[in-house]
């Protein structure tokens, strides 16, 4: 049956091919040479956020090795594998890397649902994950699982408070994305500020995140004559939603979160996103720590553009590594690799200005309010 | 009239009566009445168009009368679904020979006994003996079958690499498998030669004999008048003229309708 | 022995996925084999799937009854949907399966009680490779049964030409119901798979780019015998990992690529019972110099009802 | 009153990109009998090249039009003689061309993300006609009225062709029967190149508007308009122009209504399953007669 012949020759050659990556890595490394793996979101829905916080990671690599960051004498190479945001794949991904013993950690998962899956895995195989992108709560688990995202809240609070405070409004209007827990949950919070200090709701409106079409939801906002609209959604769905608003001539004020900050929005999006608040904890322009200003040039050089907030998630969490891994002197095991992350209290190399961890869990750092303006810098947003 | 010659070999074992079939505004059979009397080999023929193939489709459920009634051994057949006439013991062949694709003959002639079949959807996948037996049986029979048509030695054969002739046969012999009362061959020996078509003739004087009554659409005249007892002459969908095969034949009216237009065309 | 256990250890989890895929893939084969294109498999798989993450997570069962029951929901909600489906032409079938997919996930999104909703739901075992193993065996060894049964030779008529399987005494619609019953339990045991192997399921888990995937896989598979959609899926769940180390910045337009010249190449799918035998006729002709020309064989369909040859006759 | 109009026009305004890239859709299921998942990336493509046209090379916006229209014909007659041409000899059956397409889709959708880097992009402000046009007390973005018009002079310049042109002519009889068109002196392949043509640049000039007026251009794009482009033709009927603008057009209407004045939770939901409704009930479409299956 030449069907079964094809499928076995394709078998043979997969087997091969893999096998001869496996011959590869098992060449002793270098003393001192240590393999960390990344889940990436290189391709995908997401692969816009996703090249960043890659790049961010690859950058973090390239500055522990020639500064000797993770201890003397310690490199790092970073092993990439795409999952495409697909679930099936982070976890097949993910047990690769398990079954991988160069491997020391992985980092990953932009998607809440594939780094759920990713660290039931792991934790199972006793292999260090830290999570770059995820923001569901509870996903930390001592002390495999690490997370160097700030849940949300905190910096929606401040921002609705300082909302609240600044513009007294008294109908106020939402657009969520339905389908997002996080956006949600985001927008939660935010209607709690606002209603706690006698806000009135004229609208929550729902999207879904694939969504393309805005002057709907636009219009229903609207029509309720809201003096704000906050706008809680994921990048391309946000950004859809601010369009349509602007589009049909809204003026009232605009709030949002983080989804506008990478400099790539205001190339996309130029003036309709100006003078719209959100808060971020790291904005090329106003975050002005040395280590930030560092990173900032870095990745300039090498990547012709600046950093967002993305890249500077995946650059922290590969530091948190090197941290770990500093603190262990000799040869770090995955599990001793694992307790020393989860052990770190403070992530010494951070663009936040400081940057807390408590039971494996980034707490929100220092939070900037800030604002692009029409000509393109982001500025600490003053009313 | 030679019709009353037929009524000792009992009542018409099928009857159409009055049947319209419109097609949007196209009339395909007007008002038909025809009956296939039982034990014989009953011949439908017309010039192209004429509607036999429509009439085929009738009998068989394809097609639903516009109006009039359609009987079988005593029973309203109109309005039946085709596998529940199928079932009542009415087969057929194609004009175009429609054999499944991907199948071996034996296979074809088996599917054709599918009324056969008495073990369940359960009893086959859980692989009960009665299932086996059963499976073993019709399996026989579909052999035999194959037989009868001589295609026993192409019985693992696909189907599609048989030649036209072949393909035919193995056609009539699942055409056999559901053990029918009446078999409706559309244009049976279309695209044979002579030889060919006579081994078909002779093979369903054979089934006529068995009991079988047969139905036989056909162009080919001499087929018509050496196997056909008698034949309903049809064109427009009205009928012309019903008896003996010779008679029909020889009619004016048949003549100029049949022959006259085939020169023409 | 050591490199061995390594690539083991790195593969298992594809070779799992590949099974799970697997059972999504003859999901869909089971209504294809009897000429009906639909996606409700994956309505099916979402039905098994929260069904099974609710007996696990919620009641503590074990996988394997978990498994059961998320095949008995499929089979349920299949034996529930198959009447009205049945009322619709191919395309609308189609169509409709899909729209029923879009309803699936508001349901799903809507339903936080039993589906968690947009958080979705974590399922705290994961499956081993043999058990799925042992899984995939019994259902295969239910298709292979199948196809070798009435009910095998029926689906292969009324896939190839319904109205002559209908003159053969063989009720399209009930052989297409039981398809889609058949469709329905498999579906809701593959629906499980994913939730014991992903451990984490949501809304998404279950959409279009699982029905996409999974009916190409099966097409390229071959959807005429069952062991095409085994195959398949094997095929599809390898391939990612596969390219990913070949050519990983072009990884998908290799897929597509791939999927393309299979189809250009091999439309029937890999696995192609008549292709064999048309080969093996060919052999035989050759040597007996036989003088017979083969017909062209005639198109494959799925669309069921009449075909138009009867309709314009 | 003015909610009611306002969302009115939105819904008319979504509608006719539906209809718009439905009108193509169905014309390549009704004359060349594929299901062609891959029309929404031509959608994709021309918006993606008509903001190169913008951006890069600064032609004037209806330019970057024409472009991405033209562009979206092109890639769909590339696609269908590399793909689906081969399986006409061999009579693939719908299935195989189904499958084809979906390979199609693969591909230029990871092309497109990769000549997106991943982004959405939008046409800047002012590069394309974002200002509002004052109807009354109403006012309506210029892309809105864009949209309307233009679907209404394709829909009706395309219902046109083929019920009055001899070109339509030689695709219904493609449609029906290739085989027979070719005797009766139609040149099959000449009609398919042309209906692949017209069918990519129907979806492109969607594309192109859509793009505009979402400001989202990403290989996402033609992905919502695929599901709702298939939705809008079956319910119209696949072969009949006038049933896909009408379905189009109701379709984006009642999305919007649904979601302003029922839910905006269930609105897919509930559009579905008046979808499915609407299906079980009439299940030929709108100006559907006969039993459609190609020969």
């Amino acid at each position: 049956m030449q069907s079964s012949k094809l499928f076995r020759q394709a078998l043979a050659i997969g087997i091969a091919t893999s096998l001869g990556f496996a011959n590869a890595a098992i060449a002793a490394p270098d003393a001192g040479e240590y393999q960390l793996g990344i889940i990436s979101d290189d391709t995908g829905p997401i692969a816009s956020a996703g090249i960043s916080y890659h790049d961010g990671a690859d950058l973090a690599i390239k500055e522990i090795n020639e500064k000797g960051l993770a201890g003397e004498g310690v490199t790092f190479t970073l092993s990439v594998k795409d999952s495409a945001s697909d679930a099936a794949r982070s976890v097949q991904a993910t047990t690769q890397f398990a079954a991988d013993r160069n491997i020391l950690a992985i980092i990953c998962c932009v998607l809440s649902p594939n780094a759920a899956g990713v660290s039931q895995f792991a934790i199972q195989s006793g292999l260090p994950v830290v999570i770059y992108g995820a923001t569901r709560e509870g996903l930390p688990q001592e002390p495999y699982i690490t997370s160097v995202v700030a849940l949300p809240g905190p910096q929606e609070v401040l921002l609705a408070e300082r909302m609240a405070a600044e513009f007294a409004p008294k109908k106020v209007a939402y657009i969520k994305q339905s389908d997002s827990d996080i956006q949600s949950a985001r927008a939660t919070k935010v209607q709690k500020v606002m209603e706690a200090v006698g806000v009135e709701t004229s609208a929550e409106v729902f999207v879904l995140g694939a969504d393309t079409d805005f002057s709907g939801p636009a219009t229903q906002a609207m029509v309720t004559k809201p003096e704000m609209i906050f706008v809680w959604a994921n990048q391309t769905a946000g950004i859809g939603v601010i369009t349509a608003l602007r589009q049909r001539g809204y003026d009232g004020q605009i709030v949002t979160s983080d989804i506008i900050s990478p400099p790539a929005v205001f190339e996309k999006s130029g003036a309709t996103v100006a003078n719209i608040p959100f808060a971020v904890s790291f904005q090329p322009g106003v975050s002005d720590s040395s280590t930030a200003q560092a990173f900032i040039d870095a990745y300039k050089a090498d990547y012709g553009k600046l950093p967002d907030v993305y890249a500077a998630q995946g650059y922290t969490a590969i530091h948190l590594i090197a941290q770990g891994m500093k603190s262990l002197d000799g040869k770090p095991t995955r599990k001793a690799l694992a307790e020393a992350i989860w052990n770190i209290t403070e992530i010494e190399h951070n663009v936040y200005g400081g940057q807390q961890m408590e039971n494996g869990q980034a707490r929100t750092p220092g939070t900037l309010i800030v604002n692009w303006t029409k000509e393109g810098e982001v500025k600490r947003w003053e009313k | 009239m030679t019709v009353s010659a037929h009524q000792d070999q009992g009542a018409p074992l099928h009857e159409l009566r009055n049947v319209m079939m419109r097609f949007g505004g196209v009339v395909a059979v007007d008002n038909l009445t025809m009956a296939i009397p039982k034990g014989s080999v009953h011949g439908l023929i017309g010039p192209n168009g004429a509607g036999k193939t429509t009439v085929i489709n009738l009998i068989t459920g394809m097609f639903f009368p516009t109006e009039g009634t359609i009987h079988f051994a005593g029973k309203r057949t109109d309005g039946k679904q085709p596998h529940e006439i199928a079932a009542l013991g009415i087969s057929r062949t194609y004009q175009n020979v429609r054999l499944f694709s991907g199948m071996s003959a034996l296979e074809q002639v088996m599917t054709g006994c599918y009324l056969n079949r008495d073990s369940s959807l359960f009893q086959s996948f859980l692989g009960m003996p009665i299932a086996r037996a059963n499976w073993r049986r019709v399996r026989e029979k579909a052999m035999h079958l194959l037989e009868r048509v001589s295609m026993a030695d192409r019985a693992d054969e696909l189907a599609e690499t048989l030649s036209y002739g072949e393909q035919r046969r193995i056609e009539i012999a699942r055409a056999l498998g559901s053990d029918p009362q009446l078999l409706l061959l559309d244009e049976p020996a279309a695209g044979m030669n002579q030889s060919e078509a006579r081994e078909i003739g002779k093979l369903v004087h054979e089934l006529c004999d068995a009991g079988l009554t047969v139905l036989m659409v056909e162009h080919n005249m001499s087929m018509v008048t050496e196997f056909c007892q008698s034949c309903t002459v049809i064109n427009f969908g009205r009928l012309l003229i019903t008896g003996d095969a010779a008679t029909c034949l020889a009619d004016p009216e048949v003549q100029a309708a049949y022959f006259g237009r085939k020169k023409h065309a | 022995m050591e490199m061995l256990l390594d690539f083991w250890a790195a593969y298992s989890s594809t070779v799992v996925f590949a099974m799970v895929n697997s059972f999504i893939a003859l999901s869909m084969y089971a209504v294809l084999s009897a000429g009906i294109l639909s996606f409700t498999t994956i309505v099916f798989a979402a039905i098994g799937g929260f069904m099974a993450a609710q007996m696990i997570a919620g009641a503590g069962l074990p996988i394997s009854v978990a498994i059961m029951g998320a095949g008995l929901a499929g089979l349920a909600a299949s034996v529930l949907l198959a009447p009205l489906f049945l009322r619709l032409e191919t395309h609308w079938m189609a169509l409709a399966s899909l729209a029923l997919v879009l309803i699936t996930r508001v349901v799903v999104l809507n339903a936080p009680a039993l589906t968690g909703g947009v958080n979705g739901m974590l399922v705290p075992v994961r499956v081993g490779v043999m058990e799925m193993a042992i899984w995939l065996a019994l259902v295969a060894l239910v298709f292979y049964r199948l196809h070798h049964s009435w009910y095998g030779l029926a689906t292969r008529a009324v896939r190839e030409d319904p109205s002559v399987a209908a003159t053969m005494g063989i009720s399209t619609w009930r052989i297409q119901f039981i398809a889609f019953a058949i469709s329905g339990a498999v579906g809701g045991i593959g629906g499980a798979g994913m939730a014991v192997t992903l451990q984490f399921i949501s809304a998404d888990t279950y959409f279009l780019g699982a029905a996409f995937t999974m009916i190409a896989s099966t097409v390229l598979g071959g959807s005429f015998h069952w062991f095409g959609p085994i195959v398949g899926a094997f095929i599809f769940t390898a391939l990612p990992t596969l390219m990913q180390s070949i050519v990983p910045s072009i990884q998908d337009v290799a897929k597509g690529v791939v999927l393309l010249v299979i189809m250009i190449y091999l439309p029937r799918g890999l696995v192609d019972p008549r292709a064999r035998k048309l080969r093996k006729a060919a052999r035989e002709r050759q040597t007996l110099r036989d003088h017979h020309a083969p017909l062209e064989p005639s198109h494959d369909t799925i669309l069921p009802g009449k075909t138009s040859k009867e309709a314009k006759a | 009153m003015q909610l009611f109009l306002e969302q009115l026009i939105n819904g008319v305004s979504l509608g006719s990109l539906y209809a718009l890239f439905g009108i193509g859709f169905g014309l390549v299921f009704a004359t060349l009998g594929i299901l062609n998942t891959a029309h929404g990336a031509y959608a994709s493509w021309a918006a993606i090249l008509g903001y190169y046209a913008v951006e890069w090379l600064q032609v004037p916006f209806p330019m970057a039009v024409v472009i991405g229209t033209v562009g979206g014909g092109l890639i769909a007659i590339i696609v269908d003689q590399v793909g689906f041409q081969p399986l006409r000899g061999r009579k693939g059956g719908m299935l195989g061309a189904l499958i084809t397409s979906i390979a199609f889709l693969i591909v230029l959708d990871s092309l497109a993300g990769t000549a997106t880097g991943h982004q959405s992009w939008a046409f800047r402000p002012g590069h394309y006609p974002d200002g509002l046009i004052d109807f009354g007390p109403i006012r309506v973005p210029q892309m809105q009225v864009i949209i309307i018009a233009a679907m209404l002079i394709v829909g009706i310049g395309m219902h046109l062709l083929v019920q009055r042109t001899r070109i339509g002519a030689a695709m219904r009889a493609v449609g029906w029967n290739e085989e027979a068109a070719s005797l009766g002196g139609v040149n099959a392949r000449v009609v398919i190149l042309i209906t692949a043509f017209l069918a990519g640049a129907t979806s492109g000039l969607a594309g192109v508007l859509g793009g505009a007026a979402t400001a989202n251009i990403s290989y996402q794009l033609g992905e919502g308009l695929l599901l709702k482009g298939f939705a809008a033709v079956v319910v119209g009927g696949f072969n009949d122009v006038r049933g896909t603008i009408i379905a189009g057009v109701l379709l984006g209407v009642t999305e919007v209504f649904v979601s302003q004045y029922l839910s905006s939770t269930y609105r897919d939901g509930v559009t579905y399953v008046l979808l499915l409704g609407f299906l079980f009930l009439r299940p030929r479409g709108l100006f559907g007669s006969g039993s459609f299956i190609r020969a």
